[in-house]
């Protein structure tokens, strides 16, 4: 047995390289669902968005690349089932350029499965280069900086686009953001110029960077990482009118979950081997 | 719904061969990881070489430079300078010559150092101190000692950061303070700490907050008392303080890494099973089958590798790969020759063989 | 003579670059920021000579059909290919029917990507290997991983009692010890830059002028 | 027809909504190089906000665009109530009398309000005299340089010059600001003529000289010096107490001390040893420091006849290394055992150089591999790849973010500011040494400098943070 347990200490690494991809792809491929609480950043987003009247447009930035996929999709998809059962009318725009193929398709999927219509319910104004600069003149004249849409209309035609000019005439604002430019951005160039009420979506990674925003009212709302794509998936999906769809964020929550735990649990049997062996030193020692 | 095109099904299904092949890396070195990763290599050096021309040898030097206006010259001349640097530093390729491209390099080199000098001191040395400046009676006021609510905010945390800074500070102390100072060190930290204590103390302004007033002078004292235990005796057990606090922070950051690290592979991971593309997309495009084919392919290659490998090498490891080599001949069973056989009649292995000649002595 | 002139070619232009921050006038200005971008121009053409030493080190293996000699084979011409769809295709390389985007798009980022996401299984074996509680600095540092990672994910908060602290813990940590590591490693630094630029700069340290 | 009506609408409709500017001034920035001149305006209406306390007290006041106020010193009150007034310095009967009242905050870190922002945007015009035309009227090199300044701003900071060789900076320069329509601030179709013509609310002309510095005057600077001076003058005088005999001594750093054992213990199994300088290029003074400690370590490896493998991901700072390597056989006494392909150039992508550097330690099974200098998300592959070849790592980066990861997998680890100690403390070259030293010095100056400043703020004084403070002005 302390044969083992030493043996233990100096396990082969394609082993635990075994046990992470299996604590990978099995909760990908066989869903289950584990427990989680709701926090108030995440409730604060979904509230916001209940509290919006009926058919108000609502502006909504799609800044990820395939690369954050993982962690801002099942916010972007669950966004979207909220906008349309809510009857909100979401305008879209993106300020990366490999974000339109991801995102175009979902939208349309989404829109035919509540019977929205282009033009009418929702409009996607593609994406534009520019940076900083795109956000910034967003705020002054939509019209200007869009003139199109991204399937080439002019927007002046779109009947959901009359009467909207500027950032300021929405009631509410989503970032949905990779990095730059993203919530920083817009925090600085609109939400602060025009106290626009603002929701933001971020990677667990730049996440404490945003934080202060919530803490001072800047950012309503506040989604950070897998966690809070998958909080606000689950508060979406257990509303009524909603139309069901896969629990991805839930489904990568819980590879978050076992492979933090698979971890903890490694180091777990690696001290408790060490504890029992300690007296058992080869020449080079253990590890 | 529009077809999609078959340089993007090309495309996709490459891509996937290509994710599972690093992915092998994982279990060994092996001859299909080489390939990708020699195709990597190269494919990169083109871009790099390629990018640096589009986006910096051509706007900055060609465009600036040899620009004609009606048959005249119409450039910068002083981008001859740089050209004639540039020149220089291609004189590292001759044997004679080579000396000459270190005048480039001395000069590269001095100057990013002499710019880094300030850069690094105004950014990283004094914005760093004069945010660590804090006013513990507002603090105080604000928080008191410790503020669950606000994740621990408080006079006791704005006294930690210091004197955690400036223990942190004295872990990178590599001189060697002669005894004859270091005996001053104690009674000076003792004298500048009841001085200090009593004048924080009676100078406070938490005049209705007796304990406020008592734990914000000490602070402030321990404060005072540092620069003289820093050349103490007590300079060790101070640094050994710097040194737990460093590995409570690189803890704390690894732990914090993990989840960005794993949502890299939950991206790899949808990619294989085709999770990042539409339904009707993956419908043709099928990348499931493509991550089974490919799959199927490395396992097959990765088997015929470890059995050469096994026949070159004579003392083979109780270890993983014996477990490894067994599963597969669990898996494959006896099907595995058929599957060889597949794999040469393919063309594939047989190619692979011929100029694959030197893997035998892997 | 081979090490004096570019060492004071160094000098002249290091000291002059010292002055960067306590100089606004445009003249100086400009000035510095020609070197600056003759710098990214050395830097790029180093890319060349990058080029000749890479062919100096696979040449002759290939030629001596040496061990692995196939795989330079393919590292070269795989260079070639895209070097050649780089500049053929121009300003127009990144387009969508590009070949050079073709291959930016399904074999470097693809690669790219997997190399990275390799990481995922490295930080287990390297967290299973180097979080042993053999002294206090080594359980401190145990300890602080595993409270982040359990506080990270939503698992932490159903611990029982202990849940809702472990959040603030993990704020705690991240705003406290962590802040003060870094600032003390950011202040040794500019210290050591202080004293490493000196050094260059008054040709005390002239290793990278070579010996003879 | 239509683009005319259409003309006259927006004629009537600026008119209407427009706040015409009451004044224009054009200064110099402080510290400027010469080529900024900023503008600033006031409208005749602009609105301030006076933050007024409990007792009567006018706390703050804020200019037009604030819309909240973060209340650090709660010592003073408990409720503060916001006054919008047209007047920048009113008396606090005024504000009572004639603000309107706009939030009441009770017991609270943080104040907001709003008031609507003005729906009029604003142009920037320049003009430069030249001969007859002094542009105090229309006539004159008029041009537009800025478009689209939104309605909360009343400032500008133009750029005269973007190269003063090409295009001289002249002695004044003249602008105006013309108030539009936000919806027609950024019509990409107005002109100076039409701006004028449409809209017509232009100010006064005001005039303006950039002012070149040749030295930026801020407290922080001489800071900066100090550091920079006392630093080199504490060098030179070490230096000299080394040259009169007396001994620098310098405590034991276990992980350089390592890389000399990894040498030997390469030199002994007869592999080569690996060093990686990070992939940052020589804008990285870690990367500069790491072309130093390469110099010796190459020196040390010359010494011991082993080999040396150097993969780098930057071309150019292959070609420093190159020269480093070269200069340490040579002053090994050994010039002709170095070969130049020992210095490789690998890729220039971050993931491509570290698949080719693990491929190196696969097929050439370096005994010793040091990473030093500053890395990003490779430095755990490569670590954990050197770990898996059994061979013995020691790295240093003042790349915080990656410490963890080679303090996990790595035998030895060099934090922050000891990267920049190793190749001083390799040599033992007491002119080197010496600036360690000096370094310490300085250290314990901050560390006064720091317990100074924490009392300082507690009792209010901002004394330390100003001598600190680099921003402008």
């Amino acid at each position: 047995m302390r044969q083992f347990l030493f043996s233990l200490q100096k396990l082969d690494r394609r082993i635990i390289f075994v046990g992470m991809a299996l604590s990978i792809f099995i909760p990908l491929l066989l869903p289950f669902s584990l427990p989680f609480k709701v926090s108030k950043e995440v409730q604060a987003t979904y509230d916001q968005i209940e509290a919006l009247p009926k058919g108000a447009p609502v502006l909504i930035s799609a800044d990820f690349d395939p690369s954050s996929m993982p962690e801002l999709w099942p916010f972007f998809q669950a966004n979207l089932h909220h906008m349309f059962a809510n009857d909100l009318k979401p305008v879209f725009v993106t300020l990366l350029p490999t974000a339109p193929p991801l995102i175009w398709p979902e939208i349309k999927k989404t829109a035919s499965l509540y019977k929205k219509q282009y033009g009418e319910d929702y409009v996607f104004l593609g994406y534009k280069d520019g940076k900083e600069l795109v956000i910034k003149n967003i705020g002054q004249n939509i019209p200007q900086q869009f003139p199109q849409d991204y399937r080439g209309t002019p927007i002046a035609s779109l009947e959901m686009m009359q009467g909207i000019k500027q950032a300021k005439d929405f009631p509410m604002l989503i970032a949905i953001s990779a990095g730059f430019p993203g919530i920083n951005e817009y925090v600085l160039q609109i939400q602060g110029l025009y106290k626009l009420p603002m929701i933001g979506a971020c990677t667990a990674v730049s996440g404490p960077d945003y934080i202060p925003f919530f803490k001072s009212k800047q950012l309503l709302g506040l989604s950070m990482g897998i966690p809070g794509s998958a909080k606000y998936e689950r508060l979406v999906q257990s509303k009524e009118n909603v139309q069901p769809f896969s629990a991805t964020g839930a489904k990568s929550l819980n590879v978050l979950s076992l492979s933090h735990l698979y971890i903890i649990f490694l180091i777990v049997i690696g001290n408790f081997a060490y504890f029992m062996t300690r007296d058992m030193e080869d020449e080079d020692g253990p590890g | 719904m529009d077809p999609v095109s078959i340089y993007e099904i090309i495309g996709v299904w490459v891509s996937i061969f290509l994710t599972l092949t690093v992915f092998s890396f994982l279990y060994d070195d092996n001859p299909i990881y080489k390939l990708s990763e020699h195709i990597f290599m190269g494919v990169t050096i083109g871009y790099g070489i390629s990018e640096s021309y589009w986006g910096v040898f051509k706007p900055n030097l060609l465009d600036k430079l040899f620009v004609w206006e009606d048959g005249q010259f119409a450039g910068e001349s002083i981008y001859f300078l740089a050209l004639l640097l540039c020149v220089l530093l291609l004189f590292k390729a001759t044997s004679k010559w080579s000396w000459l491209a270190r005048i480039p390099i001395a000069i590269l080199v001095s100057a990013y150092a002499a710019l880094k000098i300030t850069g690094e001191t105004t950014a990283k040395l004094m914005l760093q101190l004069q945010d660590s400046m804090p006013d513990l009676h507002t603090s105080w006021n604000r928080h008191g000692i410790w503020d669950w609510s606000n994740d621990g905010a408080g006079v006791f945390s704005d006294t930690f950061l210091v004197i955690s800074l400036m223990a942190i500070l004295l872990h990178f102390y590599f001189s060697k303070i002669p005894s004859k100072t270091e005996k001053w060190g104690y009674p000076l930290a003792g004298i500048f700490f009841l001085l200090c204590f009593i004048a924080c103390f009676f100078l406070s302004p938490l005049q209705d907050s007796l304990i406020g007033s008592l734990i914000v002078s000490l602070s402030l004292a321990s404060c005072a008392a540092m620069p003289f235990l820093a050349i103490s005796p007590a300079r060790k057990s101070l640094s050994r303080f710097g040194v737990w606090v460093l590995m409570l922070s690189f803890g704390a950051s690894f732990g914090f890494t993990v989840m960005g690290r794993v949502s890299l592979a939950i991206g790899r991971a949808q990619e294989l099973l085709g999770h990042n593309m539409s339904t009707e997309r993956a419908e043709q495009v099928m990348p499931q089958t493509a991550s089974f084919v490919s799959l199927l392919v490395i396992a097959i290659s990765l088997f015929w590798w470890s059995r050469r490998k096994k026949d070159t090498e004579i003392a083979c490891r109780l270890s993983l790969q014996q477990w490894a080599f067994s599963s597969f001949r669990f898996l494959f069973g006896f099907g595995c020759k058929a599957s060889m056989n597949l794999c040469w009649d393919f063309g594939l292995c047989r190619w692979e063989s011929r100029n694959f000649g030197s893997l035998r002595s892997i | 003579m081979r090490t004096t002139i570019p060492l004071f070619f160094g000098f002249v232009v290091g000291f002059f670059m010292l002055g960067d921050y306590f100089i606004p006038h445009w003249t100086y200005q400009l000035i510095k920021g020609y070197i600056l971008e003759f710098g990214t121009l050395l830097a790029s053409t180093a890319f060349l000579l990058g080029i000749i030493n890479l062919i100096q080190v696979n040449l002759p293996k290939i030629i001596a059909r040496e061990k692995d000699w196939f795989y330079k084979v393919v590292m070269l011409v795989s260079m070639v290919i895209t070097m050649v769809f780089g500049f053929v295709e121009g300003g127009a390389r990144m387009d969508d029917d590009q070949i050079y985007k073709w291959i930016f798009d399904y074999i470097l980022t693809p690669l790219s990507a997997t190399m990275f996401a390799l990481l995922a299984f490295y930080i287990a074996s390297a967290a299973f290997r180097a979080f042993r509680a053999r002294n206090a600095d080594a359980t401190i540092l145990l300890i602080a991983a595993c409270i982040m990672m359990l506080a990270t994910v939503p698992v932490g908060e159903q611990i029982p009692f202990f849940g809702d602290y472990l959040l603030h813990l993990k704020s705690w940590l991240m705003d406290v010890p962590n802040v003060s590591t870094r600032r003390a490693i950011f202040v040794g630094a500019a210290l050591g830059t202080i004293s490493t630029g000196l050094r260059i700069l008054l040709g005390i340290e002239r290793s990278h002028l070579g010996g003879d | 027809m239509i683009y005319l009506l259409w003309m006259l609408l927006c004629f009537t409709h600026a008119r209407e909504a427009l706040i015409p500017i009451e004044s224009v001034t054009v200064a110099a920035p402080p510290n400027d190089s010469g080529t900024h001149l900023t503008i600033s305006w006031r409208l005749r209406n602009d609105t301030f906000f006076h933050v007024v306390n409990d007792q009567n007290q006018i706390v703050q006041t804020l200019p037009h665009h604030a819309r909240s106020l973060s209340i650090s010193d709660s010592k003073t009150a408990k409720n503060w109530m916001v006054y919008a007034l047209n007047d920048p310095s009113p008396s606090l009967q005024q504000v009572l009398a004639e603000g309107t009242s706009l939030s009441l905050a009770n017991d609270t870190d943080n104040l907001s309000w709003s008031w609507p922002g003005l729906r009029q945007g604003y142009a920037v015009l320049r003009c430069t005299p030249q001969g007859n035309h002094n542009c105090e009227d229309h006539r004159g090199n008029w041009s537009v340089v800025r478009k689209g300044i939104s309605p909360l701003d009343r400032s500008y900071e133009d750029v005269v010059s973007n190269n003063p060789l090409q295009d001289p900076i002249r002695e004044r320069y003249a602008y105006r600001v013309v108030t539009l329509p936000v919806e027609y601030a950024n019509d990409t179709k107005i002109d100076f003529f039409s701006l004028l013509l449409n809209y017509g609310s232009s100010s006064s002309t005001a005039f303006g000289t950039p002012q070149a510095t040749w030295w930026k005057n801020i407290p922080g600077i001489y800071t900066l010096l100090f550091f920079i001076f006392g630093t080199g003058g504490l060098i030179f005088f070490f230096t000299a107490q080394a040259q009169r005999g007396k001994k620098l001594t310098i405590r034991k750093i276990p992980g350089i001390d390592a890389i000399e054992e990894g040498i030997g213990r390469a030199t002994e199994m007869g592999k080569p040893v690996l060093y990686v300088p990070g992939i940052e290029s020589l804008e990285d003074i870690q990367t500069i420091a790491s072309m130093l400690i390469l110099g010796e370590v190459s020196k040390t490896i010359a010494e011991y006849q082993s080999d040396v493998i150097v993969s780098c991901m930057v071309p150019i700072v292959r070609e420093v290394a190159d020269e480093v390597v070269k200069s340490g056989y040579y002053r090994a006494g050994h010039p002709d055992a170095y070969d130049p392909t020992s210095v490789r150039f690998i890729s220039s992508d971050q993931f491509a150089f570290c698949a080719g550097t693990n491929g190196i330690m696969y097929r050439q099974k370096p005994a010793t591999n040091i990473y030093l200098g500053r890395f990003f998300a490779e430095s755990l592959i490569l670590a954990e790849t050197g770990f898996a070849n059994k061979a013995i790592q020691i790295a240093g980066t003042a790349e915080v973010t990656q410490l963890p990861f080679f303090l996990a997998a790595c035998d030895y680890t060099l934090i922050g500011e000891e990267l920049f100690a190793v190749s001083a403390y390799l040599s033992d070259d007491p002119r080197l040494l010496s600036s360690l030293k000096a370094s310490d010095w300085i250290k314990i100056v901050i560390i006064v400098f720091l317990s100074l400043g924490v009392i300082a703020a507690s009792f209010g004084s901002t004394i330390f943070h100003q001598l600190l403070s680099i921003s402008q002005g």
